[in-house]
């Protein structure tokens, strides 16, 4: 019966958590339906959530990362650094800044899976040192009006449609095939389910645990050029609390910080939350002091609910894997 | 039989998951003075009736009479002021702590309201003596091997002191001789008037130690005390009905040697140990706790590397450096710890099974879900498995299924090279049945079977040669008769010394 | 001195600068702003590592990165006095905080000059106080609204900073000047925590909820250009924006016609300022008080200029003008 | 031999860690020895020292604890404007202070523990509420001059030993005590190690969970009252990442976040190593950006070393076990 709510009809608490939030939302604000609001929507969401796919592969395989917001305030500094002073052509300066956000997850990934220091250490160290060497390229300073062709990636539409929402769309897209279609995705779920299991049954253990950092490194470069086109812009002080927003959206939609459990697709759900409620205390210009009670709230509720929701299914397990958070 | 009022009383007690009635109107009295058996399948309720009984959970009806009085057992804690202290099945040990703070756990000696460390240990360590158990009451329990942790929680349960002692499978692990000085000790408590509820699936060890029995069936009373008769055959009756032999083995030993050790070592107790398995042999593996069984598997799976010697498989050398590396060469590993390195609890069946051989599901690393469910469903069948592994998370399993699940995964995985280690521990008779016809199917199809099992009987009956390890070396081998003419006592221990040579047996066979 | 005359501080709050040793030459100066996330600062610090380099001085920047790590800021400063520097040019969010420690610097001999802040009565004597007023600064912008009123009546959103002193003072400046005037109406006041991300978030959603807003003003620049970036996304270019600080890139965007108007408080020079006064004061020239440095509204018709002359900007503009 | 290294002589890797590390800045710059710059360290570490007491019996009963940061400038906001505005007397307001912050504590301990919303998740939600509610006092300005007798508070001394010297000592002390000789102390390391086997033992699991969190808000509630008296203010943005430092000292100092393992003193050693590594910086003037990357390695070394010092011991035992992390 787990099962049933974890595979077959998981996608159900999430999706009424975001519909009733909307709702509250919506009747508070008759403006939350505007279709310029819902594209506004659209936008503030697409980078989170997209960096919450790399968090939400890297719980599940039974990790964490801190290190994302960070992470992206390097990318994004760099990555202006090139377009607008380094004179890279902006595509070629794309690409690079993927392969560099590989190779700051794969830092994580390593320490974490080959020297078996634990991911909240390695990326806790990574929060810290990824934006300090952020801050060290121009020294200090933002990076303002990169490109004007920069920002038609964030701001353009194709067919009315916002890019950011396709970006959103086909990234989530691909993680699911990737989740359940490939063996390295079922691997990731195994590994976090159980590391020696996963190891007497021959799978890569450790490579695994560092792909997992590979894609959320990956994902938070796309997080970062598409923060860039949105500022048009790079600064060291980009991202912050941008690692826990992930988490947030990854665990309010019923990743288990456990791991080996978690639905890619209901993460989006748990982003798309977060960012309604903000949307909707922002639409009735509510002071950002009450936004955070607010948002700690909304986080507490939401995994309560979902908590609620598992404990019949979950009973078993729980005391046979004998881990409980 | 027992006329006096019984010390505690299980009245028509009722409990519930998820809406299935898992204990349905349980009745049963304990009296001081009796070991009684409580006996079952997996699942059928025996467990879940202990932890009603030791507080750790609430029936949802019926009542619980100490000397016919009503009493709720709010919490672990509450139960074990009323005298009742339990070995669970899933231990109540804490790695992290010492031996000696877990015997103590919850009630912890204190002196002015200060805890009292050296009372502790000191204590401790005569429950050890009692037990004739040699452990330092300073080691981490996460240290130890599966079978010492056992120890400690037969420790724990006997440090309490209690009236009502309930063990809940303490002798999965065990072999002979400790479960020997187990039921000596068992004795000498019922001599000392306490009442003891005894689990466990090995008939041979039950129907030898305890008064009466009650048997369960899906949750229900099948045979009260007052009925059962105390012989392997009526309990097996009642439990799983007629299985017929018990031990149905198949002799499909042929000639051509599958798998040769050469005088393999490893830093992990494994010394210069030699010997031969051919197509469709089960070469036993028999030895005390801690004689380097286990390990010498974890040497041929390739978690162990080889100090000296060669793992040679069809004729070729092997070079192990990793699990991976075995299971590609045709090897299997079903391990003695099925919770914590067998079963994935986050999947259902299927995935458990396809695990580790992904590659039978699709080109270039793609999994198709269809191909999956096909090969998945057509080894549930040939598995006799529950039909509910396939929807329901493999934590919902019996124990028998979780097992069978494990050992499909082999079987999807297509080994040639089955090392089962304590394949039927905690296992209930007639799943332990379908395990032996398992090997045999195994053996027919001119696999090998390595069979590591503290179950004597079991041993001896399965196998057709029988090693006997200590200390990580390789003593004697020998055949089922050999070793039954040797008689059962002490049979791997240092007593009886001149084996036969090992090269005898080798002709034997050919 | 190339500044103007400075005021007195109040009594309690002007320490004895003929108590410094006299020593002459071989300084080490110690910059210590709230934070390096916030260029302003770091421009300061440029302004007096210029003069510095060019008076042969020793100087040095220490701060946290975050404008939040006030327990940071004081740590360093405990470590600055502990390395006796001979000057510490001080910048702090939190002046009760830093008061212990400047009193313990003072006592040791150490030169201490606020810099950035208009505070007459700074909780503890120091030897002086180099700046601008953050009230009196939005208030022209406040003027300069009124005078270029883009419409009779004007519906204006406010991007603040997070909740404290800077957002207060500024915020409360530009209110000064406008509230009450006729066609001014202030139809919403959200946060953009001082970042352009935050900006730009708040200015969405502001736009979102207000499609009439006509000029939004922003606490600083940073702010401002994360809104401008919201503006030109929503097509809503001709809403009037008006920041401060005077960030390089702030100056640009109004150079560019996507940002309108900005207080420039000119940082660099104020920590050219912030040097000349703490030379004078090692060399005990200085008769203490306080130095006003120039804030003046930027917009189109006199950015050139300043773009014109980088070698007092920072950063550098991004092109030559 | 792993119990040796645990219960034996568990203290040698930190204090090791630790010594390194001074030594290295002592030979990079001789002041650091100065009587005065080592008064100024016990001052610097007391604050983090104190709140990481908290931090690491979290820890160590199986939980992580996100929000002491956000509780003290919660705490420094309502205990200046107690005192400066509200005239409460001093000695009162410190009580009433210590109060709230067991208040504080205890709301995230009840969510986790009697809720069983995984400890992440209630204190990264009490993380952005706290701070929220400390920006809704005197809208979100800091608090200045609370009282001279205040600071005394933190810059006195006694027979020429500074205060917060002995605070940290005493404190200690005490936990280390309740810790190894109290029923309560032992249940957390039982809860830690394996919630399941401690419940059916008798401990009473939820009420130890609860316990560890009441106790680490007192500590943050200490670490409040010590941060006012320091600054001699109160301000919502006092103790921002302030819970980083402190699990990282309780991590470096060798707690494992799997919880039932660490050594409070080993913890007071870890806050010492972070707060030395920054003076020693500062005392260089190394810029901010480069500090931080150097608290980065700092951190994962530290762990690495204590990690891989384990592996002998863990290794073998782990796999036999079949218990890995
Ligand atoms: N927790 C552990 N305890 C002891 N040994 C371990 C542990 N984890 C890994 N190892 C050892 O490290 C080696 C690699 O194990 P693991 O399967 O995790 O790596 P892997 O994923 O196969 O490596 P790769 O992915 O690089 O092939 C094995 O020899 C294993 O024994
Ligand atoms: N916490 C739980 N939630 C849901 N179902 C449970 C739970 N615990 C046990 N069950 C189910 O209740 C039934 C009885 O379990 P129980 O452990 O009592 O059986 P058992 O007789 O002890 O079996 P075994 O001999 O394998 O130990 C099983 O089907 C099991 O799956
Ligand atoms: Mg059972
Ligand atoms: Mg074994």
């Amino acid at each position: 019966m787990k099962t049933k709510s974890r595979l077959s009809s998981p996608l159900v608490g999430p999706l009424v958590a975001l519909l009733l939030v909307s709702l509250l939302v919506a009747l508070t604000t008759p403006r939350f339906l505007d279709l310029g609001n819902l594209s506004n929507l659209a936008l503030q969401v697409s980078i989170v959530a997209i960096v919450a796919i790399g968090s939400t592969i890297v719980i599940v395989s039974g990790g964490i990362d801190l290190s994302p917001g960070s992470a992206i305030a390097l990318m994004t500094m760099v990555f202006a650094l090139m377009v607008r002073n380094w004179g890279v052509p902006l595509g070629v300066a794309i690409v690079l800044v993927l392969v560099l956000g590989i190779v700051l997850g794969g830092v994580c990934g390593f320490l974490s899976a080959y020297l078996r220091i634990p991911p909240f250490i390695t990326t806790l160290a990574a929060l810290s040192a990824y934006r300090g060497i952020a801050f060290a390229f121009n020294n200090g300073s933002p990076v303002f009006s990169v490109s004007s062709d920069l920002e038609r990636l964030f701001y353009g539409t194709l067919f009315g449609i916002p890019l950011p929402l396709i970006y959103v769309v086909v990234l989530y897209g691909i993680a699911y095939a990737f989740l359940t279609y490939t063996a390295p995705g079922r691997s990731i779920y195994a590994v976090g389910g159980n590391v020696n299991a996963a190891r007497l049954s021959g799978i890569h253990v450790r490579r695994t645990q560092l792909l997992a950092f590979l894609i959320a490194g990956l994902a938070a470069a796309i997080g970062a050029v598409l923060m860039s086109a949105r500022l048009n812009s790079g600064s060291p002080n980009y991202g912050v609390g941008m690692e826990l927003s992930a988490i947030a959206a990854a665990v309010i939609g019923g990743a288990s910080l456990n791991g080996g459990r978690g639905h890619i697709v209901n993460t989006a759900f748990g982003a798309m939350t977060i960012v309604v409620v903000q949307n909707g205390l922002n639409l009735n210009a509510v002071p950002p002091s009450v936004q955070n009670v607010v948002i700690g709230v909304i986080i507490v509720a939401a995994v309560g609910v979902d908590m609620w929701r598992g404990e019949l299914g979950h009973g078993v397990s729980r005391l046979v894997g004998g881990k409980s958070a | 039989m027992n006329t006096s009022p019984p010390l505690w009383e299980v009245v028509d007690v009722t409990k519930a998951y998820a809406g299935v009635k898992v204990n349905d109107g349980i009745c049963l009295q304990l009296h001081a003075g009796q070991i009684h058996a409580l006996l079952g399948e997996n699942g059928s309720g025996k467990s879940t009736l202990i932890k009603t009984l030791s507080g750790a959970h609430q029936p949802d009806s019926g009542r619980l009479l100490r000397h016919g009085e009503p009493v709720v057992l709010s919490s672990p804690s509450a139960a074990r002021e009323f005298g009742v202290s339990t070995v669970f099945q899933e231990f109540s040990v804490v790695g992290a702590l010492s031996v000696a703070e877990n015997i103590y756990l919850g009630r912890p000696p204190t002196k002015g309201g200060k805890l009292d460390w050296a009372a502790m240990r000191e204590s401790a360590r005569r429950v050890l003596e009692s037990m004739a158990v040699e452990l330092d009451v300073d080691a981490e329990v996460a240290s130890l091997p599966v079978a010492q942790q056992q120890l400690v929680e037969i420790a724990k349960a006997l440090a309490a002191d209690a009236s009502l002692i309930i063990l809940d499978e303490p002798t999965t692990a065990l072999s002979v001789e400790e479960i020997d000085v187990l039921h000596r000790l068992l004795k000498r408590l019922k001599a000392e008037r306490r009442a003891i509820l005894y689990i466990s699936h090995r008939l041979d060890e039950v129907v030898e130690l305890v008064d009466v029995a009650t048997i369960l069936k899906d949750g229900q009373v099948v045979s009260s005390a007052a009925q059962s008769k105390i012989d392997i055959p009526y309990i097996v009756k009642c439990m799983v009905g007629d299985v017929g032999e018990h031990y149905p083995k198949e002799r499909n030993a042929r000639t051509e040697v599958l798998l040769e050790a050469r005088s393999i070592s490893t830093d992990n107790r494994v010394r210069d140990v030699s010997f031969t398995l051919h197509r469709g042999e089960v070469l036993g593996l028999g030895g005390v706790l801690g004689s380097g069984r286990t390990e010498i598997a974890r040497a041929i799976f390739g978690l162990d590397r080889l100090k000296a010697g060669q793992i040679v498989l069809r004729g070729e050398p092997l070079r192990l450096r990793h699990p991976r590396d075995a299971i590609a060469a045709g090897i299997a590993l079903v391990p003695e710890n099925r919770k914590s390195d067998g079963l994935f609890f986050n999947f259902t069946g299927f995935p458990n099974i396809s695990i580790a051989n992904l590659r039978r599901l699709g080109r270039y690393g793609t999994l198709h879900p269809a191909r999956e469910r096909e090969q998945c469903r057509e080894l549930l069948r040939e598995l006799e498995l529950s039909p509910h592994a396939e929807h329901r998370t493999v934590g919902l399993l019996s124990g028998g299924n979780q097992q069978k699940v494990v050992i499909g995964r082999w079987l999807h995985a297509d080994a040639d090279v089955f090392i089962l280690d304590e394949p039927t521990q905690g296992i209930d008779i007639g799943a332990k049945i379908a395990v032996y016809r398992l090997i045999n199917r195994l053996t027919a199809a001119g696999k090998g079977v390595i069979l590591i099992s503290s179950d004597y009987d079991e041993l001896v009956a399965m196998s057709d040669r029988v090693c006997t390890i200590r200390h990580g070396r390789l003593v004697a081998q020998r055949t089922p008769a050999e070793l039954r003419e040797a008689g059962q006592r002490g049979v791997w221990g240092e007593s009886e010394a001149g084996a036969a040579p090992v090269h005898s047996i080798e002709l034997s066979i050919v | 001195a190339d500044y103007p005359a400075p005021q007195p501080l109040k009594p309690t709050a002007q320490a004895d600068i003929g108590k410094l040793p006299s020593k002459s030459g071989g300084y080490t100066i110690a910059y210590m702003p709230p934070a390096t996330e916030f260029n302003y600062y770091i421009a300061i610090g440029e302004g007096i590592k210029a003069k510095a380099a060019k008076a042969g001085v020793n100087t040095f920047m220490l701060a946290p990165q975050s404008g939040a790590d006030i327990n940071g800021q004081m740590g360093m400063i405990q470590d600055a006095i502990t390395r006796k520097v001979d000057a510490i040019i001080l910048s702090t969010h939190d002046e009760a905080a830093a008061a212990p420690l400047v009193k313990q610097a003072v006592a040791k001999g150490i030169a201490v000059v606020i810099v950035n802040s208009d505070i007459l009565d700074f909780p503890t004597p120091v030897h002086a106080v180099v700046g601008y007023s953050q009230r009196k600064g939005t208030h022209l912008m406040g003027d300069y609204l009124l005078a270029h009123m883009p419409a009779k009546s004007v519906k204006i959103g406010v991007i603040a900073g997070q909740e404290g002193y800077h957002s207060t003072e500024r915020v409360g400046g530009f209110l000064d000047a406008v509230k009450g005037k006729p066609g001014i109406n202030i139809v919403s006041t959200l946060s953009g925590n001082w970042n352009v991300e935050g900006g730009n978030t708040a200015a969405m959603d502001m736009l979102q909820a207000n499609p009439d807003i006509d000029v939004i003003f922003a606490a600083n620049d940073y702010m401002i250009m994360g809104t401008s970036q919201a503006a030109k996304a929503l097509g809503r270019s001709k809403v009037m924006l008006l920041g401060n600080d005077g960030d390089t890139a702030g100056l640009e965007q109004i150079a560019a016609g996507t940002v309108t108007a900005t207080v420039n408080t000119a940082p660099f020079q104020m920590g050219e300022t912030a040097f000349d006064v703490t030379m004078d004061v090692l060399s005990h020239k200085y008769k203490g008080g306080f130095v006003e440095t120039p804030a003046q509204i930027v917009d189109k018709t006199n950015v050139l200029p300043i773009l014109k002359d980088p070698a007092s900007l920072y950063p550098k503009p991004s092109k030559a003008y």
